[in-house]
């Protein structure tokens, strides 16, 4: 066998009472793109980081280029070729652009002096290949989720490395950006590089690798050249069970709007948004970055509350100045960005769930009813089939899917009349996206509306009635949902006017 | 989906037990397991290093007078830090609130008043001192959650503030003669336990209540650990704040209260000593300076571990900075063994 | 251009303009060289103390152990020398109390590293320890006759002339001591990796640690180094006050953090600059100094201090909200 | 009050004194504040106390200057059951429950600064607080050839002694002193040198034709004086203020300082300790005007409504004599 250019042999890892990684192995070749594929939580990050240096196995050997790396550190890692995009992308807020592209390799370099000008050119560079621009010496913390994911790839990108690790590159990027990504990923594999790659959109997977290697709870199951596995197989290997494609079928809805906007418009961000929702319908709203969809979902839900134009509830016009008004409303909010607009890490799972509908569990003395509490999150955490060694312990403990559960879990004790999802299975493996969509669907079927903002064509496609298409702060088209493809939304994206070959201005709008 | 929702099912049973076993909730947090051993810990080497001084009747009751205002100031300190700020005027409100209580008292109460008469005054000063604690509360609440300026800027500058004005209306002077109905708040028992204690037992109720059992300290909380999320959640973080703040001010208000019936008299600086050694018992308790998390319990704990080791050194005649060097050895002691504890049970153990 | 002004810095800059008009206004003495020195003069001895706390705020600590660390090194270091009664140069002395600052720092900085407890708790401790230990141990009682070096060195002067009013008015030499250190924090923060290393600490630890920083070294180094400096500006105020008092400095922390945090460098971490510490400073020396200027009876300064305090600390932090809240457009 | 010492030393000393008169007493001195010069120099008096007389003599205090604290401290005191304690109060109205508790547990209670206190057994002052602050003015007029702006300056505008001393030299200047005008009164210096000197600038700077200065806390004087040596101002503007000698010689020989005033705090401990112990061997009686302590300054009591004794201990230092004194 030739020799392969890491080799991770019968590695174990526990964390406090967790047995995260089993005696896992995994080995990539020289030039190989590979896929580490797995229900959320089965380990693929913590193998990551066990090649990375950050965390030291506690049994098994890791070798790279065939030498044994007893005691790997970050440092090493990267000087032996290793660069990784973490999940959780490991920027630093507070730096700006350059600094977080150029620095760790600067670091590597073990420069002591900075090079400012040193450092622009080399960010320049690295943000071309991605083919994005951003303002170099902008402050990430005011950048967007997608920017900042922009930003780790390019930083991984820039150096000399063998090895690329990407744990889930793409869970905030739109079309464009991920199109661009690929075409970088097809540039580093003529080179030579190898790429271990992450996701859970079983598409990418397909497209891009040419091996992949599925967990299952902190084991391998197996791994298998691409070409001999198929979607199914793939999803059984993984989940353990069938997932069949299937779209939301209802009859075409009419009367009374639940929700209705008319001219809705906030300075600066979007205008003359004029949409409706009917009890039971699903309705996608996507766009590019920057296109306004998420500011038009925060001024729905009163975060941000419109300068003009009304908006209807029931057919009533109601004033929308602050979440609670919303919330009066019946209207609900799963924000897009899980970890810091969604979930209280630290605190307990049961919180998480029960923070919007606290004031509802009181007893006859004002004190919170503990009894209410608990039946209320025992019977969500059913429902959605919520992973978690207890409700008490801290949310941040559970994988993305869970975590995503939990706020939607929470949103969904409100027993709300709209729903807005903002990117409802972000970074969520196929069997959990799979529950996910069916709750909602069954919500629907019982009288909610959602609105639906995702980036993800085939989740659009398969729960979407019918699909909005926003571009400058304005609604720019509308298709059927189930005949939303690609094609379609190129369609609708750029054929909206002639400009649309200008690069988006990005980096002003967080 | 249901079937796959049972397979994976592995939730802990214990969450159903609504009943409250003291193993349970210590063992639930072995930050608070641990200060209860070391205030064991430093009670039983006081006890030992001068029995018959620090053993005795006397002794606890010296402590039982002592504790109570810190107490109380560390309940409002605790607040605030839960939310993720600092409250360094809560000395400052205390002592200019007592003072409007003392003028009350003191210089309204008409010349030779029946008791019924003084008692009114009474009242009335107690009522007074507390509503203007929470108006300073507001005032801090409303500069940090309205304008935005963080919490340690606030609360330095109205601290400067409330003891401007307290000596703006002395004059710097004490304030003398309470009454006698409201000294005996100070310095009286009923059955054996001093009234301080009392009160300061009454206000751990209310803040126990009020922290775990009512929706606001499940808010406070919440807004503690990531105001964003909060937002999001639908939480009104202002009215939280405010409230979170004013509270804080009541409680000081209280405190002070305490204070000058300790003394029998109100000024402008009294207790000044009080905001660090406030802060140091909330930390100590296990309170996260970062904010969302707070147990009274452990505050509680804490206050007490401090009585005991001042006392107990008082008792032993060292001098007071010795006590200094000894309370900052223990308070790093215990955070060290806080966080070396847990790592020697996992090696222990692993995979439990 | 229009970014700086969007920074607190710029606020605070504003704010201290006005406040130097209004002063000077009801003042013109304000204006006068002497009292502008003066302003300078108070500020030797925490200016060095607010680069110490920014940088400690910097990497995402908070330390308030720095007065003890200053009065311990200089009251220690005088007593040695007095002890050992050798006519050594004064940089003996300063480096002996940067020693001293140096060993105190790097004890918080390893309980800090290796520990990973609160910042918090850990200098609330070591300052009681500090500070404890110094008076029970070294001495409680001031020291008025200093070496002869450092005697001499307080009293040599920087810049001296005499006014009009024949007033001398100067600056001692330690403004240069005070003076090399902004300098270098300035350029080591900015240009360094250490520097930057600190503000990647103060981002995201985590994240810090994995792109390859030593973040235990990096603590120990902010701490160890602050310890060292605030060691130098003890000495600093022993030749300024030409004495040595172990109860000197203490409880000047929470103002010296104030100031910092005015100055827009943010609690939380990660970010902050010299000039906007240095900044925070200013203002608040200039309102604790100008107070008798302005005519402000001694009953009523405290509480004018703190309103002013409340007041411009008030006005840029809602600037600042204004201006970040407003989003440029994205319609067309 | 109309309570007479006999009266009240009461419970305690009769039924301690009573067997033997050579029985060994534990009393404390509890000080505003420890680690500053003053008060060590208090120790040593305490210290010299028990060994030269053989009780068990100590001194605590806390170490930041917080009427709290001292509570506490007493508070611990009284659970030790000592037999008396002496106690310089950081305030005095705080005090008195406290001190009140003392004396109900039958501990002989002795004050020092703390004029008019109710809950005490005897209350010594070195001297008249008033008459104090006028002497310094005296010195400060003298200096100042009786004319010219002045300032004044207290440690915390919340400590009594301070502002009584100021009010004595405020007093005595407006009676005598005519031609001389307080521009700036009662500035606060926390006990802080380096705040002091600042005070003196900024002062100057509003009124430059300033030629005089009265500090009250020890550390005034020496903060105005450092202020005017480097601004070149020695001759013009004249410091009087409390000091020790320690601090404030090299001050008053290079002229920056005309005259301190101070009394001895060793001298201060013995006298109430001496006290403490007549009171609890149940000669109280014997404590009248005249009457000598055996302590040099308190050798011919002045006392005033029974309980409150003054001695005429302030001591001013110059020039000449500075170098008489080692604390
Ligand atoms: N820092 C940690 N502390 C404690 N336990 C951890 C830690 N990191 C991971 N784990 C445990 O390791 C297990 C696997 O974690 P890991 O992050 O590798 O999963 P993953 O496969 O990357 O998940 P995903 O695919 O969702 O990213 C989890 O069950 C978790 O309990
Ligand atoms: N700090 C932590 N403490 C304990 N467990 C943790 C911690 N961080 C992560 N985990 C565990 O690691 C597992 C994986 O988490 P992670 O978020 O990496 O999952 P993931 O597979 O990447 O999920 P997703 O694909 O949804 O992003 C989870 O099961 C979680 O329980
Ligand atoms: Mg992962
Ligand atoms: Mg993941």
């Amino acid at each position: 066998m030739p020799k392969a250019l890491i080799e991770l042999n019968h590695i174990n890892k526990s964390f406090a009472g967790v047995h995260a990684l089993k005696d896992v192995s995994l080995r990539i070749d020289y030039g190989e793109v590979h896929c580490l594929a797995g229900e959320n939580g089965c380990g693929k990050s913590t193998l990551i980081k066990v090649m990375s240096g950050v965390h030291a196995p506690d049994h098994g050997e890791i070798r790279i280029d065939g030498e044994l790396r007893s005691q790997l550190n970050p440092i090493e890692a990267i000087n032996s070729g290793v660069q990784v995009i973490y999940q959780d992308f490991s920027i630093f807020p507070n730096l700006t652009v350059a600094e977080n592209i150029a620095l760790n390799g600067e670091l590597a370099q073990r420069k002591k002096w900075i090079n400012w000008s040193k450092m622009r050119q080399t960010a320049k560079q690295a943000l071309d290949k991605v083919g994005v621009d951003l303002d170099l010496n902008a402050k990430v913390e005011h950048l967007s989720v997608a920017d900042k994911q922009l930003i780790a790839i390019s930083r991984a990108l820039m150096h000399r490395a063998k090895l690329i690790v990407m744990d889930e590159p793409t869970t905030a990027l739109t079309q464009k950006e991920v199109r661009a990504l690929f075409r970088v990923i097809e540039g580093l594999k003529r080179d030579g590089i190898s790429i271990l790659f992450v996701s859970h959109k079983l598409e990418e997977v397909f497209e891009l690798s040419e091996r992949i290697t599925i967990m299952r709870n902190g084991k391998n199951v197996i791994s298998e050249r691409t070409d001999q596995l198929n979607r199914e197989k793939l999803v059984y290997y993984m989940t353990g069970r069938q997932i069949d494609e299937s779209y939301y079928e209802v009859e075409k809805k009419t009367g009374t709007p639940l929700l209705r906007t008319d001219n809705l418009s906030l300075k600066g961000c979007f205008e003359h948004i004029s949409l409706s929702i009917h009890p039971g319908e699903i309705v996608g709203l996507t766009g590019l970055l920057g296109s306004g969809r998420t500011e038009l979902a925060e001024s729905l839900f009163g975060l941000t509350p419109a300068t003009g134009g009304l908006i209807y509830r029931d057919g009533q016009a109601v004033n929308i100045q602050s979440v609670q008004d919303a919330e009066g409303h019946g209207i609900a909010y799963v924000p897009e960005d899980r970890l810091t607009e969604g979930l209280f890490l630290e605190q307990s799972i049961e919180r998480n769930m029960v923070v919007s509908v606290i004031d509802g569990q009181k007893d006859k003395w004002g004190m919170i009813d503990g009894k209410k509490v608990k039946s209320t999150v025992r019977s969500w955490i059913e429902k959605l089939g919520i992973v978690a060694h207890s409700p008490l312990s801290p949310v941040k403990t559970l994988s993305g899917g869970n975590q995503q559960r939990v706020v939607l879990a929470r949103w969904l004790a409100a027993n709300p009349k709209v729903l807005i999802l903002n990117g409802p299975s972000v970074g969520v493996d196929i069997g959990s996206k799979e529950d996910i969509h069916q709750v909602i669907r069954d919500l629907a079927r019982q009288g909610l509306g959602v609105l639906m903002i995702s980036d993800d064509l085939p989740e659009l496609r398969q729960n979407c009635n019918r699909v909005l298409v926003m571009k400058r702060g304005r609604i720019i088209g509308e298709s059927e949902g189930k005949s939303f493809t690609q094609e379609v939304w190129s369609q609708l994206h750029d054929g909206h006017d002639e400009e649309a070959g200008l690069a988006e201005n990005r980096g002003s709008t967080a | 989906m249901s079937n796959h929702a049972s397979k994976r099912r592995g939730t802990d049973s214990s969450y159903d037990d609504l009943s409250f076993s003291i193993k349970r909730w210590l063992s639930s947090d072995g930050n608070l397991t641990r200060l209860f051993v070391i205030m064991v810990l430093v009670f039983v080497t006081m006890a030992i290093l001068s029995p018959r001084t620090f053993l005795s009747l006397d002794s606890f009751s010296s402590m039982a007078f002592q504790f109570p205002v810190l107490g109380i100031l560390s309940l409002a300190m605790m607040l605030s830090m839960i939310s993720g700020g600092i409250d360094l005027s809560i000395v400052g409100i205390a002592n200019l609130t007592s003072i409007l209580a003392a003028m009350v008292m003191v210089r309204l109460i008409p010349e030779g008043a029946s008791a019924g008469t003084s008692l009114l005054y009474i009242a009335v000063g107690i009522v007074c001192a507390m509503i203007v604690g929470i108006l300073c509360g507001l005032l801090n609440g409303f500069a940090v959650a309205k304008i935005g300026i963080p919490p340690i800027l606030v609360t330095l500058g109205s601290m400067q503030m409330f003891m401007g004005l307290a000596i703006v209306i002395t004059k710097g002077q004490a304030i003398v003669g309470l009454p006698e109905q409201f000294s005996a708040i100070g310095n009286g028992s009923v059955v054996g336990i001093p009234m301080p204690l009392i009160i300061f037992i009454l206000c751990i109720g209310a803040a126990y209540l009020l922290l775990n059992r009512r929706p606001f300290g499940m808010k406070l909380q919440l807004l503690g650990s990531n105001p964003t999320a909060s937002r999001y959640g639908g939480i009104r973080n202002t009215t939280v704040l405010l409230k979170t703040y004013a509270l804080s001010g009541l409680l000081a208000s209280i405190a002070g209260l305490v204070m000058i019936a300790l003394t029998n008299s109100a000024k402008a600086d009294y207790g000044t000593s009080y905001i660090l050694q406030a802060i140091l018992v909330v930390v100590l308790g296990g309170v996260n300076p970062n904010g969302g998390f707070g147990k009274i319990a452990g505050v509680v704990m804490a206050v007490l571990t401090l009585q005991f080791l001042s006392s107990g050194l008082n008792a032993l005649h060292v001098g007071n900075f010795f006590k200094d060097f000894i309370w900052g050895i223990v308070l790093i002691l215990v955070m060290v063994i806080n966080v070396v504890s847990p790592r020697m049970k996992w090696k222990r153990k692993p995979a439990g | 251009m229009r970014k700086w002004t969007k920074t607190s810095e710029f606020y605070v800059a504003i704010i201290i303009l006005v406040l130097f008009v209004a002063i000077g206004s009801q003042n013109g003495a304000f204006f006068s060289s002497a009292n502008m020195f003066d302003l300078i003069r108070s500020s030797i001895v925490p200016g060095i103390f607010v680069i110490c706390t920014m940088m400690v705020i910097i990497s995402g600590g908070i330390d308030v152990s720095f007065p003890a660390i200053a009065t311990f090194s200089m009251f220690s270091a005088t007593k040695i020398i007095l002890m050992l009664d050798l006519d050594l140069p004064v940089f003996v002395a300063f480096l002996l109390a940067g020693i001293i600052g140096l060993g105190l720092g790097l004890i918080n900085g390893l309980l800090i590293a290796y520990f990973k407890l609160p910042t918090l708790i850990v200098t609330l401790g070591t300052s009681s320890m500090f500070s404890g230990f110094l008076l029970t141990f070294v001495g409680s009682r001031q020291i008025s006759n200093l070496p002869p070096a450092l005697e001499q060195f307080g009293k040599t002067p920087f810049i001296k002339f005499t006014t009009d009013a024949g007033i001398t008015v100067g600056l001692p030499m330690s403004v240069l001591i005070t003076a090399a250190v902004i300098v270098i924090v300035a350029i080591m923060m900015k240009y360094t990796m250490i520097g930057r290393g600190i503000y990647a600490l103060g981002g995201d630890p985590v994240s810090a640690e994995r792109i390859g920083f030593n973040t235990k070294f990096l603590q120990c180094f902010v701490y160890g180094f602050v310890g060292f400096l605030a060691g130098i500006a003890g000495m600093i105020q022993t030749t300024m006050m030409r004495s040595s008092n172990p109860v000197d400095l203490l409880g000047t922390e929470l103002l010296i953090i104030a100031a910092v945090v005015l100055g827009g460098v943010r609690i939380t971490g990660g970010h902050g600059t010299v000039i906007g510490a240095l900044l925070g400073l200013l203002l608040i020396v200039t309102i604790q100094n100008s107070l008798i200027l302005v005519g402000i009876p001694s009953y009523w300064q405290r509480f004018v201090i703190g309103a002013l305090i409340l007041v411009g600390t008030g006005v840029a932090a809602y600037q600042i909200k204004r201006s970040s809240s407003k989003r440029s457009s994205i319609l067309t | 009050g109309g309570s007479t010492p006999g009266n009240n030393k009461g419970s305690g000393g009769t039924n301690k004194g009573g067997d033997d008169g050579n029985k060994k007493y534990k009393i404390a001195t509890v000080v505003k504040l420890t680690g500053v010069a003053w008060f060590d120099r208090m120790e040593e008096g305490v210290k010299e106390f028990g060994k030269t007389t053989g009780h068990d003599t100590f001194m605590q205090g806390p170490q930041k200057a917080d009427a709290a604290l001292q509570v506490q401290i007493i508070e611990d005191l009284i659970a030790q059951k000592v037999d008396a304690i002496t106690v310089v109060p950081f305030s005095a109205e705080a005090l008195e429950p406290v001190l009140k508790k003392a004396r109900d547990k039958g501990i002989v209670v002795i004050t020092h600064e703390a004029d008019g206190m109710v809950n005490t057994d005897f209350n010594i002052e070195a001297f008249d607080n008033l008459e104090y602050g006028a002497f310094l003015m005296d010195n400060l007029a003298k200096a100042m050839g009786e004319e010219g702006e002045y300032m004044t300056t207290v440690g915390s505008l919340t400590t009594k002694s301070h502002m009584q001393w100021e009010e004595g030299a405020y007093n005595r200047q407006q009676e005598k002193y005519p031609n001389m005008k307080a521009v700036a009164r009662k500035l606060e210096t926390n006990d802080d040198q380096k705040v002091a000197s600042e005070k003196l600038r900024e002062t100057f700077k509003a009124f430059p034709n300033l030629k005089g200065f009265q500090g009250a806390s020890g550390n005034d004087a020496a903060g105005a004086a450092l202020a005017i040596e480097e601004s070149g101002l020695i001759g013009k503007v004249n410091v009087v203020g409390t000091s020790v000698p320690s601090v404030s010689q090299k001050y008053l020989e290079s002229g920056a300082m005309s005259m301190i005033g101070f009394w001895d705090p060793a001298e201060a401990a013995k006298a109430m300790n001496t006290i403490a112990v007549k009171v609890l061997e149940g000669k109280a009686g014997d404590i009248k005007e005249g009457f000598d302590l055996g302590v040099p300054g308190y050798n011919k009591l002045i006392v005033k409504d029974g309980k409150y004794l003054y001695g005429a201990a302030w001591v001013g230092v110059t020039k000449e004599n500075v170098t008489d004194y080692d604390f």
